[in-house]
C-alpha cells in the first residue's frame, strides 16, 4: 500500500475543521504538539464508558479490565521499541521522565552507581530543549557536580571535535537530544554512546522529536535512558514514558513517592517495589496510557519507516522550495542528512511573531520564539525563528502553502 | 455460579484445615513474603536434605487462595526431590497464567489442579503465587548454604 | 429539585454496565477512582477534535483557542476552591501535588522560609495515605528534619491530646489528611491550622476525599497548600491538582523543570516566571484540564452541599445496616458526625479479598487491603479491610445489595 | 482583510519609524524587560522631573506589535504627569482586555487606539504590553528613588 497522506489526514477529525474566515487548516506545528486520530480518541472514551477502575488494586471486574487494559498499552510502548515490558515507566511526559532521572540520580546516597558529587560532570549539548537543560543545571546545582556541554556548529551540527574532554573520567550522564526541536539536526549517537560507556557514563536521550517519527530501537541505539512524550506521538496529551535499562533500573532510587510503589511501609520508612510500580506512585493516568498504546499501534499499522521516508521526502521539498525564496534564511542543515522535519528560518526582517500571525490569517499554524531552546537560538544569533514540523498527515500541498504564505507576508510587510 | 470455578471445595477445605500451618523451629531457609497490594504475608521455613525437600513449615495471614495454595504445596513438595520440585513448580507457574485454557495435570498438580480457575482471575493469581515464591526464594537460599 | 441519584447515575454510561454473568453494575469504589458522566468524556473528545495545539507557545488560533480552554478550566477550579486563580496548579495527581510541595520545599535553600534542616520537624498523621506519608519520610531523609506524627485512637479520630508538644516551636510543615480514605473520619483542622500557624508552621492539606465530596473553601479552612486529583471528582485520569496561598507559592522553589516556566534561561543558568506557571513545566495535561474543569461545573450544578448531604444519608443508612449483621466490624466512627462516605469493615473470619470476589460476583465493586494506608491498618489490628465508598450516583438500593451481599458470603464461605 | 484590524497602517508606520529608538544615557531608572515566551526584550530608560515624564528612551528586538506599543507610548506619555500617566495607561489597559468589544478613546490614547485589534488575539496581548509593563516598573523604581 503506497503511503497517502491525504488518506491518513481523513483519520484526524481536527484537519476538517476551518480556520479564520473558513480557511482548511493546514497544521505544521506537530513538533509542538501532534493531532490524534479517532481510534485515539475512542480509546480514551471507551475506558472511561467501559472499564475505568482503578488499576491493581481493586478485586472487581473493572478493576481487572482497565488493569488488562493498562499493561496491555505497556506491552505495546515495549515492543514498539524493542524494550522489556518492565523496562517501561508511564509518565505525564517527557518532561516529568527526564526530571524523573535527574531527581532519582540526586536521590541515590554514597555507594550506589547513580551517586553525584563534586569533581563528577553531567554533559549536555547546547541544543537541549529547556526540558533536557534544567533538570541537569538544577542537579549539579544540588550535588556540585560541574555541567558541560558540546557545543553547535553554524551548520547546526554538533561539535564533536573535544568530544573526549568534554566526556572525560568525571563524566557520570550524557543527555542529549536524539533530534533538534528546532534545527532538524539527528545527532551521532553511535561516537556518543561509545565514549560515555567507555567512561562509565549513563546516556539519557531526549527522543521527543525522534521516537514519533522513526523507527527507535533502544538495544540498537545502545542507550541507558530515554523519554518521550505520548501527545507528539499521535497521543493524547497527560502521557509520556521513560525507559531505562532494567539492571539500571533496578539501581536508581525513586522519584515519586506514594501509593502502589511500595513494598512494606511504616510509619518512618518503606521499600519500594521493583520497577516499573516502583517508578509509578498513585493511580496511574489509565486513560492516557491506553489511548498512547492505541497511537503506537495507529502507527505501527502504517509503518514508522514508512512514515520517516514521507516526512523526508517532505523535507526535501520544503527546504527546496525555501532556498528559492529571496530573503528566507533556513537554521539548520540544508540537507535531509541525519535530519527530520523540524524547519526553523527567518525571513528577512519581518518578525517570526508577525511572521506566524499572517499566516495563520491563511489557516496555515507554525509555532514562532525562541522554541524552548533559548540558549540555541542566542548562541545561532536569531533570538526567535519561525518553524514549520511535519507529520504524517502533511502533504506537498500544504507545503506549497506554506510558501505561497510566506511571499505573501513579505508583500504584507513591505519587506 | 461462576465463582464456584475459583472457590472449589478443595481450596476452601485446605482454607480451613491449612496443612503444615506451624513453624518447625529447625530449618535450612526461612523468609517472608508480602503481598503488597493487599498485606497478604507468609514466613516459611524450609528443610533440605542434600536436594530433597524434608520439611516444610509456615505462617501467615491471607485470603483463602494464598492460604489454600501454600498449604497444597507442602503436601506437594514435601519429599520431593528438587528436579521433581522444579517440574512441579514450572507446571504451577503455566497453569496460573492459562488465562482459565487449561485444566492442570493432576499427575503432577494433585490438589493444585483446584486451582486452575485462579488464572482467570488476573489480580488473584498473585495470591495463589504468595506461598511459592516464598518457597522458590527459601530453597535459592538453602542451596546457597549448602 | 431534590436530588435524585437514579437520575443522576443515568448520567453515567458505564453505570449502564453489566458485569459477570449480566449483573448490574454496583459501583462502591468511588474512593479509589470515580466514574465519569458523559459531558466531561465530551469536553476530552472536543478538545482534541476541535482546538488541541500547545497552549502558550503558538501564535495560531488553535493555540489560543487551546490556551483559553485550559485557563477556563484554572478559573472553574479557583472558583470552585473560593481560591486566586494563579493559586491553582495543573498537575497529574494528588500524589504528584504532595510531592511538588515535598520536593520544592527540599529545593530551599538556607535563607528561604521552606528550607528545612536537622532539629525542624515535620508532621504528619498516622491515618495518611501512603501518597501524604511516604514524600515527607523522604523529605525528612535528605534534610535531616525529624518526622512525627498524631496517633489515630481506637475510634477511628486523631488524638490531639498532646497537640502542643506534637506541633512545637520547630515544626515547619503539618500535613495531614482531610478525610480518611480508610476511615472516613473527617479531621479537625482549625484546632490544627490554629496550633500550626502559630508556630509559624504551613498546614499541608490531602484534599483527595474532601474536595469530591463537599464544599470546601480554602479560605475558611485556613490551609497554606491543598492537593486533589480529579479523577476521584468524575474528572478525567491523570490531572490533579495542586492549590497554594499566592504569597507562599512566590517563595516556594520549582518542583519539574523544563519548558514554559522559566523567564530567562542561558546554558547554566535560569530564571523562573511566576506562578502558576512556575510549576507546570511542559505542554500540560490540557485536555485532562478542561475535563476537569467540565467535571466540576457538573459537580457545581447539582450543588456540593447536596452532594454531601446525600452520602451522609447513605452513609447513616449503611453503617445501620451493617450494625444489624452479626460479625460485621466496622473500623472508624460509628456515626455520621464528621465523617463521610468511605465505610470499611471486617466480617468474621472472612478475608477481604474472598468477601471482595464473592461481591464482584455479583456486581459489587468493593476495595480490599490496606487502602495504601498500611500503618493505619496495622495500628488498628487489621491487616486488610473491605471499603466500600460512596458518592452522588449510589442509592439506598445499592447499599440493600451490599448488605445482602455480605450475608450471602457469609454462608457461602461458611463463616 | 481581517489581519487588517490588527496591523493597523499606524503600526506598521511605528514599527519601521520607531520614535525615540535610542537609549538616552541620562535616566533616573532602567528596566530590562523580557517576553519569556517568544524571547522578545526591551531597555527601557525613564526620566521623572517630580512627577513629570520628561524622557522615555528604549532599545530591543520585538515583533511589530511590541515594538508600535512602545514607539507609540513614548509619544503618548513624554510631557505629561503621573496623574494623566496612570489615567492613560489604565485606559490601554482596558482596550487590551477588551476582546475586541472596544475601540478606544482617541482623545485620550491617540495613536494607541490602532492597537485596539490586538485585544481580539490574546497570544498577541502580551506583545502590546512588553513596552507598557516595562515603563510601569520604571516609574514605581524613579519614583522610590525621590
Ligand atoms: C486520602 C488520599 N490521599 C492521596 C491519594 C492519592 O491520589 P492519587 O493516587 O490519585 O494520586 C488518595 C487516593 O488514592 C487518597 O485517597
Ligand atoms: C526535544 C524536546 N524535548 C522535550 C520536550 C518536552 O516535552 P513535553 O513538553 O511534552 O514534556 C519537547 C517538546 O516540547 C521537545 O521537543
Amino acid at each position: 500500500m503506497a503511503f497517502n497522506a491525504a488518506l491518513i489526514a481523513k483519520d484526524f477529525p481536527i484537519l476538517d475543521r476551518k480556520i479564520r474566515d473558513g480557511k482548511r487548516l493546514i497544521y505544521l506545528d506537530s513538533g509542538a504538539t501532534s493531532q490524534k486520530p479517532q481510534v485515539v480518541i475512542d480509546a480514551e472514551t471507551n475506558f472511561y464508558r467501559l472499564h475505568n477502575a482503578a488499576v491493581h488494586r481493586g478485586a472487581h471486574q473493572l478493576a481487572e479490565e482497565a488493569t488488562d487494559a493498562y499493561e496491555g498499552a505497556r506491552t505495546i510502548v515495549a515492543d514498539f521499541l524493542n524494550a522489556e515490558v518492565d523496562e517501561v515507566i508511564f509518565t505525564k511526559g517527557a518532561t516529568e521522565s527526564l526530571n524523573l532521572v535527574a531527581y532519582a540520580m540526586g536521590n541515590a546516597l554514597a555507594g550506589n552507581r547513580f551517586h553525584l558529587k563534586t569533581g563528577d560532570s553531567i554533559v549536555v549539548t547546547e541544543m537541549e530543549h529547556h526540558a533536557n537543560l534544567l533538570p541537569w543545571q538544577e542537579l549539579a546545582a544540588r550535588t556540585g557536580a560541574t555541567l558541560k556541554w558540546f557545543e553547535v556548529t553554524a551548520e547546526g551540527r554538533l561539535d564533536l571535535s573535544s568530544i573526549n574532554s568534554v566526556i572525560d573520567d568525571n563524566t557520570k550522564v550524557v543527555a542529549l537530544t536524539h533530534q533538534s526541536n528546532v534545527l532538524g539536526t539527528i545527532n551521532p549517537l553511535e561516537a556518543i554512546a561509545k565514549r560515555a560507556h567507555e567512561v562509565g557514563a549513563v546516556v539519557v536521550l531526549d527522543a521527543c522529536q525522534s521516537v514519533p517519527h522513526m523507527p527507535v530501537d533502544v538495544k540498537a541505539l545502545n542507550i541507558d535512558f530515554l523519554a518521550f512524550s505520548g501527545h507528539k506521538a499521535l497521543g493524547p496529551t497527560g502521557v509520556g514514558i521513560f525507559w531505562g535499562r532494567s539492571n539500571l533500573l533496578a539501581d536508581l532510587p525513586p522519584f515519586l513517592t506514594g501509593g502502589s510503589m511500595i513494598e512494606n511501609v511504616t510509619m518512618t520508612s518503606a521499600t519500594w517495589a521493583p520497577a516499573p510500580r516502583k517508578f509509578e506512585a498513585g493511580v496511574p493516568n489509565m486513560a492516557q496510557a491506553v489511548g498512547l498504546g492505541t497511537a503506537i499501534t495507529y502507527l505501527t499499522s502504517i509503518g514508522m519507516q514508512a512514515i520517516y521516508d514521507h516526512e523526508i521526502a517532505l523535507t526535501s521539498y520544503l527546504l527546496d522550495g525555501l532556498s528559492r525564496l529571496e530573503d528566507v534564511h533556513v537554521v539548520g542543515p540544508l540537507t535531509t542528512e541525519n535530519r527530520g522535519g523540524a524547519i526553523s528560518f527567518t525571513v528577512g526582517e519581518i518578525h517570526p511573531h508577525d511572521l506566524g500571525q499572517y499566516l495563520d490569517s491563511l489557516g496555515i499554524a507554525v509555532r514562532t520564539g525562541h522554541h524552548c531552546a533559548w540558549p540555541l537560538t542566542r548562541k545561532l544569533g536569531v533570538p526567535a525563528t519561525t518553524r514549520a514540523s511535519l507529520y504524517l498527515y502533511n502533504t506537498k500541498s500544504d507545503l506549497d502553502s506554506l510558501l505561497d504564505g510566506i511571499e505573501g507576508a513579505k508583500e504584507y510587510f513591505g519587506a | 455460579m461462576e465463582l464456584d470455578n475459583l472457590y472449589q471445595e478443595v481450596i476452601l477445605d485446605h482454607y480451613k484445615r491449612p496443612q503444615h500451618k506451624k513453624l518447625n523451629e529447625a530449618f535450612d531457609a526461612q523468609v517472608h513474603h508480602v503481598n503488597p497490594s493487599c498485606g497478604d504475608e507468609i514466613t516459611l521455613n524450609l528443610r533440605l536434605d542434600g536436594d530433597r525437600v524434608t520439611d516444610i513449615s509456615w505462617d501467615g495471614v491471607g485470603c483463602s487462595i494464598s492460604q489454600a495454595s501454600v498449604s497444597i504445596l507442602t503436601d506437594l513438595l514435601i519429599g520431593k526431590d528438587l528436579i521433581q520440585v522444579t517440574q512441579i513448580s514450572d507446571a504451577f507457574m503455566h497453569l496460573m497464567q492459562s488465562k482459565g485454557t487449561e485444566k492442570g495435570d493432576e499427575a503432577i498438580l494433585e490438589d493444585a489442579v483446584a486451582l486452575a480457575g485462579v488464572s482467570q482471575y488476573p489480580a488473584r493469581i498473585k495470591c495463589a503465587l504468595l506461598g511459592w515464591m516464598a518457597f522458590k526464594d527459601a530453597s535459592t537460599q538453602a542451596l546457597a548454604k549448602q
